[in-house]
């Protein structure tokens, strides 16, 4: 039903083009808002067709696509899915409807931009994780900055240029690394396709730094520590759509790309320098614990957090190889990279609704300083319920989607080595620490002034944006068999390529 | 149903969820007195579904398996199911029967509370919570019901959210669980490394093969796996169990409402860790060191617990010490793999001690929510069936014989003195000096409140008056249980009740010894009655009544002689302050330290603006370059000249 | 000496336009001011008359006139970039110049004329031709920087450029008569066979080398042959700044093709060494001191430099593949100016240059159509894709790469980093700045469309930079 | 030392000389004079390499012209030569350094080791009845007529160009309309307040 | 005979100067245009002697032409000259720093 239609190319292009139609409609008939939710809703439709149509038992890419795009070079528009990206995509889909719907009211001047960008942004992004060419990913992977810095700019708050400039170029920084790394394959391959990529052999030293290449530019997007210091500038910045796209997907394209390029790619400069991947990981985790508790600012403290949630994936993917040294079954590395996955998935959907709460709350007193607020439940009871909700999941409450994660990253990294699971569950205690001081601060107690007195429950939308978020971090917790059973055959798949050495 | 089932399962885990979600969801639409039935009628089928399973437990029957798969990677399954035993079974009917009680107490005890239904929701989640942290199969769904109960735990003690002394103290439970469950959590994962799987049965299967590997932690250093595991596992228990020196979240906790102190932090939640040990035998058995740790821990927290509660004033607070030294008193029971004693003793002091609190809870409201023991006095009078009832369960507490308290503790104390492990000397020296201290503390209270002079001014509406029935009716109830739950020690010490959920090697059966003793109740009571315990706890009675009854000046006068000591205790040996200053000011003090010089100085400051601020000054200086003249300009070029033939041809 | 009659169909462009620059010369001179108008349709039409010529006999070659004279499909495609680009710039310059008294027909007989230069160089096949050729263009350019008679920095920027401009020819010329006296001829063709047939001496030849090195990296600005780039570019009227960003970059990227590809090519070990010096240089001074600037034509010289820098990436790689990307670079470069100085001058007003960055202040909201446009432009430049300045980046790191000059491409990329930077300020000032006067701004409509299709040709080139790049390699392979 | 190697060190000498002077004199009408003294020499030598045609150019068109047109402009500019005199030798020291250096690279490559004798031959004399110019003009006119077209425009380019940087436009009879209409009557009309004249001192 | 290094040397002596000329006079832009002159006269000598010992006549055509084209470059030179000293009423070299940066 689904293999006969161009479904990643219409995923990919239709909230691309709708963009351009609100861009282009303007803001004056008030068409935006709508026609764009519009667009949303159906891209989600369609890339739940990915789901239904995903066939779990094979890692081959799935609906691909394939036509020559610049021939001089063999570059080709290539598309295609496996279980890492699906999910990844679906994710996209489903986070560009709240944000949609997350900036009905809130965004006043220039709707049909800040739409259209989102709109944009989503097709970028959904193109990201289908592109099986690597300049076709290239491209999408840094176009993607572009909505990105304009919604931060535009809409931000009052330090937007200082983090505008700093995402941009930090981002930017670390993808020409990426793009050098890509064109030496293609020196070395001849093609500019991924999946030929994994084919190529290569010499130790040639890894070594092409994988540092591949570190550089995911490092930043993960962000791993310590080039970590544009995320909670760019989030403080950015309006709470921003914030939920930053935060729910562009820290996952990181992820993904070592997922798809570093792993496979080099497997024995991976193995060989595991140590600094693992070690950044774990410094993440429990450094940025430390920093989270020390922030005043709701954002910052959301953005913190993000980058020690993020800690785990990467500390999943890297255990890998000290988890085959130690066992003799493979279930400990699948743990591993499908806890870095749920960890992912998982971390989208709840720093997503983090920074919807932060939202709201911003929506209605203009600060972010928790020093600002106290006794939010006295006045907005049904809030106070959410965001108690998402700060248990963001401290990884069992039940909620934020635990499967790390749950299964704590287990696997125990396999490689009992430090490493010593340090990583650290995170159950800071983790909890931040974020439940934070709840503590803001949302018990008296109510603290005028301000919080005055604050009205929220209303009928942002309950639905909160509610389906918390429907869905509720169900990944309480059965993620669904969300992994889809990658298993990937995950395999990419475990045989890591254990071959392509020396 | 005369069989173990799936959906009977189901329906006594889910039946309080269910309620749960009425009236935490529907609460306002519903009233109150939905809510409460909702959530009533939820807990109240669990109850009796789990005394049926009780039942079928006890002839024979027995049940594990999977509800649905969690997770999958590579051969190992994740899976949530059941698993019933005798331990499960005694354990959900302890959970179901203290939990309806206390749902009954509630509706007396909140009736005027704004959070009537968010209360019940409550509670009805904790009891699922409880339910599939008893009942689960596997360590994975243990986990969870033990986070979940963790959960509950801490939105209750929050749950008056305005009072500040409240959320302080729920964040501060939550924290200090979160240190047990960080050990706990790299206990399971270590279980899972060594073992392959998560399912309990697999894991005990593998026990022995286990016990004979060693790990290095720090190079150079052998350690046995198991002990490893253990202890690992054990210290989720002193997390959740409040042994030292995680205990110190249990006293706070009482800032939540009377109901949830009894239910939460005296009857089910904090025996979590108990049940959790119990469960585990099968390896805690391999592991002596493990066993002499939790034997020593036990020790202390049952000896120095004690002391706390001589001099507390809160009515709450002194019986929140007195479980943390009852608390102890299980724990040494299966550091000496006195499992079954243990879990005697819990499932004992779940009814007393909730008797207690429910006790202290009718107090609290006939004295309009004063708690501080100082302001009472001569409730007698005022509230018979709330005096019978605690006095009732003080006896059962410092365990008068005949009272369920008596045999549980006594055999506690008995198995201590057989055991030979590392550690249990001391072990025996606490326990037998905490049944004085207990004794001590608790008829303090019980003279303060209960007897000699009223120390309040209640006039007209204000006298204090006995509680209505809904809570009278759940203390009466307790109060029967207090007096013959202790008459099952037969069976479930002696017996082979625990004969499949519990692993006892010989050479650490010190029940069996025990039970070479024991010949019938009455038996056991005489016997009782001639050990130093006894006497102990009447010597205990005696100076209570010396020194609150008799000569109330001399208490004050002890005060002043022994300041500094007093002032230890006063500060709680300073685990607190420790704590406060040490753990949450130096994680601030980290925090800010990361942050401002670590992030904003040396990544920030001197990295990435550095870099940014450098490139800037030289652009700057190279822009000085070109200055205008043309005589520069060509003076570049024959430089540039100069270099090229300079580098590429000469 | 036998004589034969030169196919002279070949230069028909050439020769069309001449004639047609003598006529508007002719109008000119007899209508004085007046003539203005006229001579602006008369170019006009003799750049889009040359355009199609061009195209008619596109891909047709040999060599004519004694083998001074080539026309190759490189010839043709640069040829015609060049006129289609002037077209452009004598669109925008227009109004420019009528606000600014600047509208006389000389303007015209000069730009014709320089153009007329540009397509002698891109057709040179003799060291001659290509001298005469840039000559010719570099004297209509002096001559157009100073036109602007009663402005001192204009004047200062000519003097400047003249002075600098001679010496750059001087050197050049010296190389060429370097190169001459080592292979004993003037004609390109023929050094090519003389070097391939060996025995030359290598010192002498790299001797030479260095100096037609440094002729070339005069004329396209590369450091440290660049100082006059900033000065001229900032101090001439942006309309001319205009024109000279734009085509005869282009030119010059020819004569560097002919002389080292065509002439030197068999001895790129020779020249290599030496373009990477330039290169990096530029690429790191441009971009650098970019960053320092607050006049937006200053900063587009800077970032102009630094694109030089990269192009050369592209010759230095010695390889057919890398000569096609510095052509693909050299073509999308022109655009990218062409519409960065566009935007300037479609923001000017009389009495009003907007050339400082500040000016740009709330664009967005004064007219959020144009912001978009030099949005387009400015991530061009920047190399962020989806846009054309992304390929032309990629296309000749990727030649550097395949050569494994790896160090080379990593200064390359770190300062394509660098170089966001000041894009993103002026991207900054657009969109997240509030705008200090708030007119709607409103522009002639032929300008309007045109700065349109100039950036949405950027976007498609980036779009789809297939075709275009297909085109350039076919020019090498 | 043949008397041709004696001319032409003889001319080498003067011309270097020469070109010294143009560069460092202060006065620049003297400079011009060196240089045509130096175009003189150069002539000189380009005889001693048989370019006559070329030589008798130099000082035609050169000396005629280019150099009158240099007096010229320097007469008509009535340059102030006093502060041109300052700061002249504060970067001598590491301008000849420089230079020095260059030309020490330049004359390692093009002295005898390349081009000596023994490498170079000396070319076979011509024939008689060679015309230098007349090989010139035939070239010129044949294989040449490209470039020859070329530099002609130049020429075009190098009229028009000067005429219209330097032809001062009389003023324009033609009206501007618009500045008419922009004409703000302050900057016709200025009011001047003067003191009352007084009648009788009149008288 | 007359070697054709002689020749050479003469002319890169007479380039240096020129180049020399070039930086060090700071004050007078006419000999700047001399200077340049200069240099033409250096890159002739050279095309000049490379014809002369290779018998090959066309070096003697890219003088000629040469020389035309310095006419044409003096005569653009020397008008941007006088405009400039219209604007500035100075040909001082270091009067023109209004540009720079």
């Amino acid at each position: 039903m689904f293999t006969d239609l161009p479904l990643l190319s219409l995923l990919i292009w239709l909230p691309v083009l709708g963009g351009i139609a609100v861009l282009v409609n303007g803001d004056k008939n008030g068409w935006a808002r709508p026609l764009s939710l519009v667009i949303s809703v159906v891209t989600l439709l369609l890339s739940l067709g990915l789901y239904i149509g995903f066939d779990n038992a094979t890692y081959h890419m799935q609906f691909a696509e394939h036509a020559s795009w610049i021939s001089t070079f063999n570059i080709n528009y290539s598309l295609g899915i496996d279980g890492f990206s699906m999910p990844l995509i679906i994710l996209t889909t489903f986070s560009t409807v709240i944000v949609v719907v997350a900036g009905w009211e809130v965004i006043k001047d220039r709707v049909s931009q800040y739409m259209a960008a989102f709109l944009i942004m989503e097709g970028l992004m959904i193109a990201v994780f289908s592109s099986l060419d690597a300049i076709l990913f290239y491209v999408f992977f840094e176009a993607m900055l572009i909505p990105l810095f304009l919604v931060i700019g535009i809409w931000g708050g009052p330090n937007r240029v200082y983090a505008t400039i700093k995402f941009f170029l930090y981002t930017l920084f670390g993808s020409v690394f990426l793009l050098l790394a890509l064109l030496y394959l293609h020196h070395v391959s001849g093609s500019f396709s991924i999946l030929d990529f994994h084919q190529v052999s290569l010499t130790m030293q040639e890894q070594i730094y092409l994988f540092l290449a591949f570190l550089i530019a995911f490092a930043v997007k993960v962000p791993m520590w310590p080039v970590h210091t544009w995320l909670p500038d760019a989030h403080v910045e950015a309006p709470t759509g921003g914030s939920v796209i930053l935060a729910a997907i562009t820290l996952k394209i990181g992820g993904y790309g070592l997922i798809r390029f570093a792993l496979p790619i080099t497997p024995d400069a991976s193995m060989a320098l595991d140590w600094l991947v693992i070690g950044l990981s774990l410094t993440a985790i429990v450094y940025i614990g430390f920093v989270a508790l020390a922030q005043s600012d709701l954002k910052k403290l959301i953005a913190y957090s993000s980058i020690a949630h993020m800690g785990f994936v990467t500390l999943g993917l890297f255990i890998i190889f000290r988890i085959f040294a130690n066992s003799a079954t493979d279930s400990g590395a699948i743990l591993a990279v499908e806890g870095a996955m749920v960890q992912m998935i998982s971390h989208g959907f709840i720093a997503a609704a983090m920074f919807l709460c932060v939202g709201v709350l911003y929506d209605r007193m203009h600060t972010r300083e928790i020093s600002a607020y106290g006794g939010v439940i006295n006045t907005m009871p049904i809030f106070s319920g959410f965001a108690v909700f998402f700060a248990m999941a963001n401290a990884g409450l069992p039940g909620t989607s934020g635990f499967v994660g790390e749950f299964m990253v704590i287990l696997a990294a125990f396999q490689a080595n009992f430090w490493y699971a010593f340090l990583a569950a650290t995170t159950l205690i800071l983790g909890a620490a931040y974020t439940l001081w934070m709840v503590k601060r803001v949302i018990f107690g008296e109510v603290a002034n005028d301000n919080v007195a005055q604050l009205t429950d929220i209303n009928r939308r942002e309950f639905l944006m909160l509610s389906s978020l918390a429907i869905i971090v509720l169900a990944i917790g309480l059965w993620p068999a669904p969300l992994t059973e889809v990658m298993h055959a990937s995950v395999e798949h990419l475990l045989t390529q890591v254990s071959q050495s392509k020396l | 149903m005369d069989q173990l089932n799936q959906t009977l399962l189901l329906t006594i885990a889910l039946a309080p969820l269910a309620g749960s979600i009425i009236a935490g969801f529907f609460g306002k639409k519903i009233g109150k007195v939905w809510s409460h039935r909702a959530a009533i009628y939820g807990v109240a089928i669990s109850f009796v579904l789990s005394a049926w399973v009780l039942k079928l437990v006890i002839d024979g029957a027995s049940y594990n398996e999977t509800v649905y798969q969690w997770l999958q990677a590579g051969s190992l399954s994740l899976e949530v199911g059941f698993m019933i035993d005798a331990l499960t079974a005694i354990m959900m009917v302890v959970v179901t029967f203290v939990s309806l009680m206390v749902h009954i107490y509630t509706i007396g005890y909140m009736y005027d509370d704004d959070g009537y239904s968010r209360f019940f929701s409550y509670i009805s989640l904790f009891t699922f919570s409880m339910l599939m942290l008893v009942m689960a199969n596997n360590f994975m769904q243990l986990f969870f019901g033990w986070e979940a109960v963790g959960l509950v735990s801490y939105l209750l003690i929050g749950f008056w959210y305005k009072k500040p002394t409240a959320i302080y103290a729920n964040l501060k439970a939550f924290l200090v669980n979160r240190v047990g469950d960080f050990g706990f959590l790299l206990g399971i994962a270590a279980v899972l490394m060594y073992a392959g799987s998560l399912d309990y049965v697999e894991v005990f299967a593998q026990a022995p093969a286990i016990a004979t590997q060693s790990t290095e932690l720090f190079a150079g250093h052998s350690w046995s796996v198991m002990t490893v595991i253990c202890i690992l596992l054990f210290i989720g228990a002193m997390g959740k169990s409040a042994q030292v020196p995680l205990h110190v979240w249990l006293p706070d906790s009482m800032e939540g409402p009377t109901p949830i102190s009894a239910l939460i932090h005296a009857a089910t939640m904090v025996t979590a860790g108990i049940f959790m040990v119990t469960r585990m035998s099968p390896l805690f058995e391999f592991s002596e060191t493990a066993l002499s740790f939790m034997l020593i821990i036990g020790a202390i927290t049952a000896l120095f617990m004690g002391f706390l509660g001589l001099i507390q004033n809160d009515i709450k607070r002194v019986i929140a010490y007195s479980t943390l030294s009852q608390l102890g008193y299980m724990t040494v029971a299966l550091g000496a793999s006195a499992y079954a004693a243990g879990m005697f003793h819990l499932m004992t002091h779940a009814f007393f001690k909730a008797l207690l609190f429910l006790g202290a809870g009718s107090v609290i409201m006939a004295m309009h929510h004063q708690q501080d023991i100082r302001k009472m006095g001569g409730l007698k009078k005022y509230m018979p069936i709330t005096y019978w009832t605690a006095l009732i369960g003080s006896l059962a507490l410092i365990g008068l014989p005949g009272l369920a308290g008596f045999f549980s503790k006594d055999a506690i104390i008995e198995a201590v003195s057989y055991s030979t492990i590392p550690g249990s000397s001391f072990a025996y020296f606490s326990v037998l000096a905490g049944v004085f201290i207990t004794a001590l503390y608790s008829f303090r209270l019980f003279f303060l409140v209960f007897h000699g002079k009223e120390r309040f001014d209640a006039e007209g509406d204000h006298k204090p008056h006995e509680s209505p029935a809904v809570v009278t009716v759940p203390l009466v109830l307790l109060a029967i249980l207090s007096v013959i739950a202790g008459d099952f020690i037969g069976p479930i010490l002696f017996g082979d009740f625990f004969a499949t959920a519990i692993v006892v090697h010989p050479e650490h059966n010190v029940l069996a010894h025990v039970a070479d003793e024991y010949h019938g109740i009455f038996a056991f009571m005489l016997h009782g009655m001639m050990m130093p315990a006894f006497w102990l706890a009447m010597l205990g009675i005696g100076f209570a009544y010396f020194l609150y009854m008799v000569r109330p000046d001399i208490p004050a006068k002890l005060q002043q002689r022994f300041s500094g000591l007093y002032r230890i205790l006063e500060n709680k040996y300073y685990f607190d302050a420790f704590n406060e200053k040490v753990f949450a000011g130096g994680s601030r003090m980290i925090g800010q330290f990361l942050w401002k010089v670590g992030d904003q100085t040396i990544i920030d400051g001197a990295v990435v603006n550095g870099t940014a601020k450098t490139v800037g000054a030289i652009a700057k200086i190279v822009r000085k370059v070109q200055t205008g003249y043309l005589y520069t300009y060509a003076f570049a070029m024959i430089i540039g000249l100069w270099l090229l033939l300079s580098y590429f041809v000469v | 000496m036998n004589f034969e009659v030169p196919n002279m169909i070949f230069a028909l462009p050439e020769m069309f336009m001449l004639g047609m620059a003598c006529v508007i010369l002719l109008t000119v001179a007899y209508l004085g001011e007046k003539g203005a108008n006229i001579a602006y349709g008369l170019s006009q039409f003799t750049l889009i008359m040359t355009a199609f010529l061009i195209y008619r006999s596109f891909g047709e070659g040999g060599l004519t006139f004694d083998g001074t004279y080539i026309k190759d499909t490189f010839s043709d495609v640069l040829k015609l970039a060049i006129t289609v680009i002037n077209i452009a710039v004598l669109l925008y310059s227009t109004s420019y110049l009528k606000s600014r008294g600047l509208f006389k027909g000389e303007y015209y007989v000069l730009a014709i004329f320089s153009t007329l230069g540009m397509m002698i160089m891109v057709s040179a096949n003799h060291f001659l031709t290509l001298y005469l050729g840039l000559e010719l263009m570099s004297l209509c350019l002096y001559a157009m920087v100073a036109m602007h008679r009663d402005s001192k920095v204009a004047t200062e920027a000519a003097m400047k450029y003249f002075i600098l401009g001679a010496i750059a020819s001087g050197m050049l010329l010296y190389g060429m008569s370097i190169i001459y006296g080592a292979t004993g001829s003037l004609d390109l063709a023929t050094i090519a066979s003389a070097i391939q047939t060996g025995g030359l001496n290598d010192t002498v030849l790299s001797f030479g080398i260095v100096f037609l090195v440094i002729g070339i990296g005069f004329k396209l600005g590369a450091v440290p042959f660049h100082m006059w780039l900033p000065d001229v570019y900032h101090g001439a009227p942006t309309a001319v700044t205009l024109f000279l960003a734009t085509a005869p970059k282009i030119a010059a990227f020819a004569m560097a093709i002919r002389i080292l590809v065509d002439g030197l090519g068999d001895v790129h070990q020779h020249w290599q060494g030496m373009l990477i010096m330039l290169s990096v240089l530029s690429m790191i001074i441009g971009n650098v001191v970019a960053i320092a600037q607050t006049n937006l034509k200053r900063m587009l010289a800077y970032s102009t430099i630094s694109h030089v820098g990269f192009m050369l990436l592209g010759v230095l790689s010695g390889s057919q593949e890398g000569y096609a990307a510095a052509m693909f670079y050299a073509l999308v470069y022109s655009l990218m100016s062409l519409g960065a100085f566009g935007m300037i001058i479609l923001m000017s007003r009389q009495g009003f240059e907007a050339d400082n960055i500040d000016d740009y202040k709330g664009l967005s909201e004064r007219n959020p159509w144009f912001a978009l446009m030099m949005l387009i432009l400015m991530f061009s430049m920047a190399g962020i894709p989806p846009l054309a300045g992304f390929y032309a980046k990629l296309t000749v790191i990727k030649a550097i790469v395949d050569i494994n000059l790896m160090s080379v491409a990593i200064v390359a990329v770190l300062m394509s980093v660098i170089g966001a930077f000041y894009y993103l300020r002026i991207i900054k000032v657009m969109y997240f700045d509030k705008a200090e006067q708030n007119e709607p701004l409103e522009a002639p409509t032929d300008m309007c469309i045109m700065i349109s299709i100039n950036a949405l040709t950027v976007l498609a080139l980036g779009l789809f930079p297939g075709a275009l790049l297909a085109i350039c390699a076919s020019v090498f392979f | 030392m043949s008397i041709e190697k004696l001319i032409f060190y003889g001319f080498a000498v003067i011309l270097l000389f020469a070109a010294t002077m143009v560069v460092t004199i202060r006065n620049p009408v003297k400079a011009a004079l060196f240089l045509i003294l130096a175009f003189f020499t150069s002539a000189g030598i380009w005889l001693i390499l048989e370019a006559e045609f070329l030589a008798l150019i130099l000082v035609l068109v050169y000396v005629g012209a280019v150099m009158v047109l240099f007096l010229f402009v320097v007469m008509m500019l009535d340059i102030d030569l006093a502060p041109l005199q300052e700061g002249f030798t504060q970067y001598l020291p590491i301008g000849i350094v420089v230079a020095a250096l260059i030309t020490v690279e330049m004359i390692a490559v093009l002295g005898a080791a390349h081009f000596g004798l023994d490498i170079v031959a000396a070319p076979i004399p011509h024939p008689e009845g060679y015309s230098n110019t007349r090989e010139i003009g035939l070239l010129l006119y044949t294989v040449y007529v490209y470039p020859f077209e070329i530099a002609s425009v130049i020429l075009t380019v190098a009229i028009v160009a000067a005429i219209t940087l330097t032809l001062r436009e009389k003023k324009s009879k033609s009206q501007n309309i618009a500045e008419q209409v922009k004409v703000r009557r302050e900057d016709r009309v200025r009011l001047i307040k003067m003191d009352a004249v007084n009648k009788e001192e009149v008288d | 005979m007359i070697a054709l290094s002689d020749f050479l040397i003469l002319g890169a002596l007479l380039f240096s100067l020129s180049v020399a000329g070039i930086f060090i006079n700071r004050k007078n832009i006419i000999i700047l245009l001399m200077c340049i002159e200069l240099m033409l006269l250096a890159v002739n000598l050279n095309f000049i002697a490379f014809s002369h010992y290779s018998g090959d006549i066309a070096g003697q055509i890219f003088v000629f032409f040469i020389l035309t084209v310095a006419a044409a470059e003096a005569a653009i030179g020397l008008a941007i000259l006088v405009v400039l000293f219209r604007n500035m009423h100075t040909i001082n070299v270091a009067d023109l720093d209004t540009l720079k940066g």
